[in-house]
């Protein structure tokens, strides 16, 4: 990345205070509180259930949270309609891609528009991720339900792309993504960033793209963040090496099967 | 709140799952087979209604609530059901046999309108089932040698073997043996493979066919098991009514019976119990009221259709879990009872998607 | 006695208040009122009072059996009466036998209502049977037509009157030259019509109630086709022409009591017309009629009966009972052990600038009776 | 002769299915639940056509606007009350909601002293009005319904296929979460919609009133547009249309040319046969789903 | 130790599991599947692998009869010697041992993690409907059976916690795990993951690998697999297919496959190094 980045103000566009998200009777996070400020990639990593999902959905609006406030740019958006939510200049990639089936490609990628008045600026974006994604120009005119499951969450980023937001959230971009789409991804994701400006809050099983990529990082454990820093310094802790990168010491846990409890120090 | 230590797999597949089961249910047993000596022969009367609309709710629910094939002309079984049954005791077969061919018939009709359902789903059987209520009920009306055509026909009281059933008390005995038989049968596909195959096709056609689950099989199966309940509800009807003609099997009969199952409580056994109870309670409570009621109000035409679309209104509004799903808040509610947490019953927000693919 | 109090009588009544003729229900609940409210006012029935119950069917058997079973067995009325509905009634009766509650007076003109025979049943109106099978052939011979249709609507009441007709047409060694039907509620008679206009009908006998007889009239006009049109008591009403307009003049009905206009000729009518509209708010009409006479009826019985009003001394003084012409212009009504309808007898009208006129006398099998 | 004839009569019919029909594919695209309110919401639309003719004395078209306004605005006014909360919910539950507020109207209407249980003229100025052309005979008031039929018809198509307003209503419908991440404003569309199917419903009604009078169980002949709606595709506006014609004309001639009975159920009979040669209508697209 | 590390050299077994040929396939105007032919011998692990919209989904579904190809055909090995699958009934599909998991994951939402494996066990019932209805001692023994044998899964999977858990409400990898759990639950002699690991984080992707070489080694279980992820697939796969636009690219062993030219010009990319991603200014 040879352009200069934008320079990350101290000024959270984003911030969770001690918020609480709930399923009927389980209890999905537990007082979370984290921020994302303007202009950096923030990520969060955790385990299988850990809550990072459910993060997301309360942010934007589809849980609504037990306890907790959020602030988006300054404003209290807690427990509002999602609607209302991305209007604000927010927009959330899901997981497992949630299309319009039985829509076209092309409208789908309007309807990730649907906030903005600029019809110039919108046909100039959908030129834009047409030249990220190629196969989304071929089969524009296709319903995005027949497409395959990498390219359905292709049109689910660029849909995201289309509303040129404040803040983008990424559940698992990389899904079902080939390892060169996935990179692609990624510099595609850190592009926007670095040239737009675009924050990010980043969700991502690929520990070591997301921690590559981001600035910030916070671990979730159990609906509860257990550790925060720099991805610089998270990239060097040993617990996240060794559970989160895959990198461990030989023999650790090669054939057998025996996990090593997880302590953060 | 209740622990059941579990010890061995066959506690798991037991119908009454503990003591406090065997007790309550065997309590209400009790009660109905005392009905006769406990209330008024109104009620009796009533509650043979409610049993009868029951076992036609279980036929339903199977279909709606477990297979999640919804049948808007399920009246047409009723009345196939009715009018075998009429005719053939008319023509002096005794009740057992008579009931197996009303069964057998309307399971037939079933099958034949099971098949549209193998290529259709969704609003789409919903029409062809409509449509099928309709073609039926005009054949009914048409038949004139063997239906009586629209002037209806009288039948005969149950004849079993040379004994009549000729008092309320021992019709509302037959109902309640055909009405506990019904029940467990239910009961006991719900636990077994078949039961099973059913759940699967309503929820994910595509996942339960690469389970081996032969789909044009089970939706078949399952349209002639509803439709062989309707059909002995319908011939017990016919009994307890002693008059049939075509238009009481109309599609308004068949709304009846889908509201009976939806404020019951969709998917569950307890369902088409309860809403059978509400199905034949509501107008009689409504016409209790009406006479406290000022006259302009209590008087003015019309009133019985409001106050049966605002209930149901109320209901799907309120408790879309249907009387059933109330039951279970409240009895969570009181085991639960010093512990329980304002925001436990809150309603998740959910999101609707497109039934069009499954 | 069940429904029979030193103070009180209680009568049960099911009618539809909220299915497809909830308009005639409500008529005629309220004539049964106006009635009873003017027996109570002048001390009831030998010093009891009349209390009417009256329950919703919805035009659905299933409803009035349970509204039945509540009546009887609930309420302990002493007699049904007005219950409106062929199917309505077939399906309670049973319940009522059971209890040995009289059906009295059904607002239905079908046969099952006397026939087959049983002591509980009794039947004041002239049958759309016995409607047809007299106008008809009348028509036909004062007409001199040649070719006569039908269409009826598709179920017992219809049927009735193509039976009727059928009966009344083989007595003159006629036969119907095209028999058309259609569903109840139905709105569009286009290829109906077409079918009688091809069979180049003169005359049309109508198995139907209000919105079909317009229909069917209607798009006969339009098509060009005039043949007369011979309604039966169904057709009946002051609807006919208010809705209908001009293009209903000239249909012929068969009818006992005369619709009360409360601009009527006769001052009787005209005063008791009158009366209703005040006390309810709404213009009368022949079921409003119906549902006073009903209940007058009742009433002149029943005191007959005296003190010990009970389900057989009403049956004793019933069956030697005689009513004679009233107001309204019904036939004289007789009843006796065996016969339990009260007269076979109807008339034409004819809507004339739009209103019905009574154009001809009683008739019996006889031919038109002698006044 | 007589068949033209015939056939007249029975595209003219058939357009009366289209009509009420456009309204239960409208309600289904934008909100894929079936609406079986909508004959009841084309009978209140009848009857606020004829309050404003004889209770308040406006004259014809003032009435007409106004029931068609009244009622887009009652139909958003429904929306909000009871069906948005539970927007989300199985269609189903959608389905027997509808059903509910059927009852109700008609109860309601019912209930109006003197007026509900009665059957109403609508006073319209092409009453009784008759073209005759090279033998044939035209009925105005057909006509009329043919004409605003078709217009309706290219109106929401257009809305649909191209407004951005009417993508957005279908993507609410197909995937509701999806829409809400987007910054659909879903309740408010769901609003419009349900207000459109009611002025459409209004439409139908005040056509329909000539024809069949007004009265409290007008509503019943959706019955009837259900077939309709389904053998053209039940998500197809023009499929709507085509397949009112079908089941009009098939009703027509059933009518003629078959014994007794046939006209009544000729409707279902033809869905059935649909169903099985072509379950998707004949303008339904075949779908299923990619795993 | 382990596959990737020595591949050891599967025996050539005389007749293949599987065997497509020429297989095609054509929606519209996109061939998603063109002329592919393989063999999955028995008791090996094979993957698929290639960029999105390969055609890997595609090859699934023509296995699993959900589509039927528009030339080519696939025999399969059977309980009772050769079949032509390519002629058989979607649902017998299982019957014959071929059991599935999906992309997009498609469990029976409305029903808990054991009642969703007992479904699994759809294709080993032994009652008939009267016998159900009247839950006869075969039915209870039957039940009893099939409840043991789903807890096997559930131990193997290591599901125990999840097993009363409505599916609905498992985050995304415990549903991935589950559809494995269930296909494994019809006793399969052949395996077909899609994309088993998509979802789970690197720990989870050790188990999933650890769990698919058991089911090769310890259950017998014949394994064919899509992947995308490369580190899952050099561990426990015995050989590679590659496609790209649904033609075959290379096929091999994982390493072979891996240093093809063409294959890392078409999927695999420059993947090792990521650090250019990260923020240059500090
Ligand atoms: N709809 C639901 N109903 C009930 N519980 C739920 C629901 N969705 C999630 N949960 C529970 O909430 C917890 C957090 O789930 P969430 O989906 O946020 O996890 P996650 O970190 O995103 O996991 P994954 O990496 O698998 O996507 C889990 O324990 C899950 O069981
Ligand atoms: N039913 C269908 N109708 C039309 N096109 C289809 C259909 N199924 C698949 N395709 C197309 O076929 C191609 C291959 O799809 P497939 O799902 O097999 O890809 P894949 O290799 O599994 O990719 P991914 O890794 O993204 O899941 C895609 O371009 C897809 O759009
Ligand atoms: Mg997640
Ligand atoms: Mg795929």
């Amino acid at each position: 990345m040879s352009d200069t980045p934008p320079p990350i103000s101290d000024q959270p566009v984003l911030k969770l205070l001690n918020v609480e998200s709930a399923y009927g009777p389980i209890k999905a996070i537990r007082g979370v509180s984290l921020q994302v400020r303007r202009g950096e990639i923030a990520t969060v990593l955790g385990s299988n259930g850990a809550g990072k999902t459910t993060i997301l959905k309360t942010i934007s609006g589809i849980i609504d949270p037990r306890k907790g406030s959020i602030e988006f740019k300054g404003s209290d958006i807690t427990a509002q309609d999602p609607a209302y939510i991305v209007q604000q200049g927010l927009s959330h990639v899901p997981e497992g891609r949630e299309v319009f089936p039985l829509l076209s490609v092309h409208d789908n990628l309007l309807m990730g528009a649907y906030t903005r008045k600029d019809s110039d600026g919108v046909a100039k974006d959908m030129e834009g991720v047409y030249n990220y994604f190629p196969i989304l120009r071929e089969r524009a005119n296709q319903n995005a339900g027949l497409l395959s499951g990498g390219q359905q969450q292709m049109l689910s980023i660029s849909r995201a792309l289309m509303a040129n937001p404040d803040l983008i959230l990424l559940d698992e971009p990389s899904l079902g993504l080939s390892p060169k789409l996935t990179k692609e991804i990624f510099e595609i994701v850190v592009r926007i960033n670095r040239e737009r400006g675009t924050t990010i809050l980043l969700v991502e099983q690929n520990a070591n793209m997301a921690l590559n990529a981001s600035d910030y990082g916070y671990v979730l454990e159990n609906g509860r963040i257990v550790m925060e820093d720099t991805c610089a310094r998270l990239r060097e802790k040993d617990d996240i090496k060794e559970f989160y990168l895959g990198l461990k010491e030989d023999g650790v846990r090669g054939e057998r099967r025996w996990k090593k409890k997880k302590t953060w120090r | 709140m209740r622990f059941i230590f579990k010890t061995d797999y066959g506690q798991d597949i037991r119908l009454a799952k503990h003591g406090g089961h065997l007790f309550w249910y065997g309590a209400l047993m009790l009660v109905l087979l005392l009905a006769p000596w406990l209330v008024q022969e109104y009620w009796l009367a009533q509650l043979t209604f409610v049993l009868i609309y029951a076992v036609a709710g279980l036929g339903l629910m199977l279909l709606a609530g477990f297979t999640g094939l919804f049948s808007l002309g399920h009246a047409a079984f009723l009345g196939v059901g009715a009018y075998t049954q009429a005719v053939l005791t008319n023509m002096g077969l005794p009740f057992p046999l008579a009931l197996a061919c009303a069964a057998g018939l309307s399971a037939a009709v079933g099958l034949v309108v099971g098949l549209p359902a193998l290529r259709v789903k969704g609003i789409y059987l919903g029409i062809a089932t409509l449509s099928f209520g309709f073609i039926v009920e005009e054949v009914l009306a048409r038949w004139e040698s063997v239906t009586g055509g629209n002037s209806g026909i009288h039948i005969k009281k149950p004849d079993m073997f040379g004994w009549t059933l000729d008092s309320g008390e021992a019709f509302y005995f037959l109902c309640l043996l055909i009405t506990v038989l019904a029940t467990l049968g239910i009961l006991n596909l719900l636990r077994s493979p078949t039961g099973r195959a059913f759940v699967a096709i309503r929820d994910s056609e595509i996942s339960a066919q690469s389970m081996g689950i032969h789909l044009a099989y089970y939706k078949t199966l399952s349209f002639a098991l509803s439709a062989a309940l309707a059909g002995i509800a319908g011939a017990l009807y016919a009994h307890q009514l002693q008059f049939i003609s075509p238009d009481q099997f109309n599609i308004l009969q068949s709304i009846d019976l889908l509201l009976m199952i939806v404020i019951g409580g969709v998917g569950s056994v307890h369902g088409a119990f309860l809403g059978a109870i509400f199905l034949i309670t509501m107008p009689q409570a409504i016409a209790m009221v009406k006479d406290y009621l000022p006259p302009t109000i209590g008087q003015a035409p019309g009133l019985q259709g409001l106050v049966y679309g605002v209930v149901l209104v109320a209901f799907v509004l309120f408790e879309p879990l249907g009387l059933y799903g109330r039951w279970l808040k409240v009895r969570t509610y009181l085991q639960m009872f010093p512990f329980y947490r304002k925001g436990m019953f809150k309603r998740q927000k959910s999101f609707q998607k497109s039934d069009r693919l499954k | 006695q069940q429904g029979v109090s030193p103070t009180e009588i209680t009568l049960g009544s099911i009618q539809d208040l909220s299915g497809p003729l909830a308009g005639f229900g409500k008529q005629a609940r309220l004539g049964m009122l106006l009635a009873v409210d003017e027996i109570n006012e002048q001390g009831g029935v030998s010093g009891r009072k009349l209390k009417l119950l009256v329950e919703d069917s919805g035009y659905d058997p299933k409803k009035a059996v349970l509204a039945a079973q509540k009546l009887v067995n609930q309420d302990k009325i002493f007699m049904m009466v007005g219950h409106i509905g062929t199917a309505q009634n077939m399906a309670a009766m049973p319940v009522q036998f059971d209890k040995n509650v009289i059906n009295f007076f059904p607002i239905t003109a079908a046969r099952e209502m006397y026939e087959p025979f049983h002591k509980l049943k009794y039947s004041f109106a002239a049958t759309y049977y016995d409607q047809m099978r007299r106008a008809v052939p009348q028509m036909v011979k004062d007409k001199g037509i040649k070719k006569v249709c039908t269409i009826y609507q598709d179920d017992d009441f219809g049927l009735e009157v193509l039976r009727g007709g059928e009966a009344g047409l083989k007595t003159i060694n006629m036969d119907f030259t095209e028999k058309t039907s259609f569903k109840r509620g139905a709105t569009d008679f286009s290829s109906q019509v077409a079918k009688m206009k091809a069979a180049a009908c003169e005359m049309v006998v109508l198995g139907t109630i209000i919105r079909e007889t317009i229909g069917t009239i209607g798009e006969s006009r339009k098509t060009g086709f005039n043949p007369i049109f011979l309604g039966s008591s169904a057709a009946y009403t002051d609807l006919i022409h208010k809705l209908g307009g001009k293009a209903m003049d000239g249909l012929y009905a068969t009818m006992t009591v005369q619709n009360p206009y409360t601009d009527e000729q006769s001052p009787q009518i005209r005063f008791w017309a009158n009366k209703y509209k005040t006390k309810f708010n709404e213009d009368p009409s022949v079921f409003s009629v119906y549902g006073y006479l009903i209940i007058n009826t009742f009433a002149n019985v029943a005191s007959k009966a005296g003190k010990n009003l009970s389900t057989d001394s009403f049956i004793k003084v019933m069956d030697t009972l005689t009513v004679p012409p009233d107001i309204f212009g019904s036939t004289t009504i007789t009843f006796s052990p065996t016969k339990r309808l009260g007269s076979d007898a109807s008339r034409l009208s004819q809507i004339q600038d739009s209103k019905w006129k009574v154009v001809g006398p009683y008739i019996t099998d006889g031919g038109p009776a002698k006044k | 002769m007589q068949l033209l004839q015939l056939v007249i009569s029975g595209i003219a019919q058939g357009c009366i299915y289209g009509l009420i029909a456009l309204g239960f594919v409208l309600i289904y695209k934008a909100t894929e639940t079936v609406s079986f309110a909508q004959g009841e919401l084309m009978m209140l639309g009848a009857f606020g056509g004829l309050a404003g003719m004889t209770l308040l004395g406006f004259p014809y078209w003032l009435s007409v606007l106004g029931a068609i306004a009244a009622m887009a605005l009652f139909g958003m006014v429904l929306e909000r009350v009871v069906i948005r909360p539970i927007l989300g919910q199985p269609a189903f539950s959608i389905v027997m909601l509808t059903i509910g507020i059927g009852y109700v109207a008609r109860g309601l209407i019912t209930m109006i002293p003197n007026i509900g249980t009665e059957t109403h003229m609508l006073p319209v100025p092409y009453k009784d009005q008759i073209w005759h052309l090279a033998g044939l005979v035209l009925n105005v008031e057909q006509m009329v319904v043919i004409g605003v039929t078709g217009v309706l018809c290219v109106l929401l198509y257009t809305l649909f296929r191209y407004s951005k307003l009417g993508i957005a209503m279908q993507a609410a419908s197909q995937n509701q979460l999806a829409a809400y991440y987007m910054g659909i404003p879903v309740k408010r569309l769901n609003g419009i919609a349900w207000g459109l199917a009611a002025a459409v419903a209004a439409i139908a009604g005040l056509l329909l009133a000539p024809i069949t009078f007004v009265h409290a169980n007008m509503g019943f002949i959706g019955l009837k547009a259900f077939p309709a709606a389904v053998v053209g595709g039940f998500g197809s506006l023009p499929g709507a249309i085509v397949g009112g014609l079908i089941i009009g004309i098939v009703e027509s001639l059933s009518g003629f040319y078959l014994p007794d009975g046939f006209k009544d159920t000729a409707a279902y009979i033809v869905v059935l046969i649909m169903l099985v040669v072509k379950p998707n209508g004949l303008f339904g697209e075949k779908l299923s789903k990619k795993v | 130790m382990n596959a990737a590390m020595n591949p050891t050299p599967v025996q050539p077994v005389p007749q293949p599991l599987l065997s497509a040929r020429q297989l095609s396939v054509r929606f519209g105007g996109v061939l998603a599947v063109n002329n592919v032919s393989f063999d999955v011998q028995q008791g090996e692990v094979f993957t698929l692998i290639g960029p999105n919209g390969a055609g890997k989904t595609t090859v699934f579904n023509l296995i699993s009869r959900i589509y039927t190809p528009t030339s080519g055909e696939i025999d399969y090995l059977g309980p009772q010697g050769l079949i032509r699958l390519t002629e058989q009934a979607p649902q017998d599909v299982a019957g014959l041992g071929i059991a599935r998991t999906f992309q997009n994951i498609e469990l029976f939402e409305h029903a808990t993690v054991l009642h969703n494996l007992l479904i699994g066990r759809h294709t080993q019932r032994k009652t008939g409907l009267w016998q159900d209805l009247l839950f006869t001692r075969t039915a209870r023994e039957a039940e009893l059976k099939a409840r043991e044998k789903a807890e096997e899964v559930i131990e193997f999977l290591d599901l125990q916690h999840h097993r009363d858990a409505m599916v609905a409400g498992l985050p995304y990898g415990v549903r991935k795990v589950v559809e494995v759990a269930r296909a494994l639950c019809t006793e399969p002699k052949l395996l077909l993951l899609d994309e088993p690991s998509s979802g789970l984080n690197v720990e989870e992707t050790e188990d999933m690998a650890f769990w698919i070489q058991d089911i090769k080694n310890d259950l017998g279980i014949t394994v064919l697999m899509v992947e995308h992820d490369m580190t899952l697939v050099s561990k426990v796969s015995d050989r590679v297919l590659a496609m790209n636009q649904g033609e075959v690219l290379a096929m091999g062993t994982p390493r072979e496959v891996q240093s093809d030219p063409g294959v890392i010009e078409a999927y695999l990319g420059s993947v090792d190094d990521v650090s250019s991603l990260r923020r240059q200014t500090a």
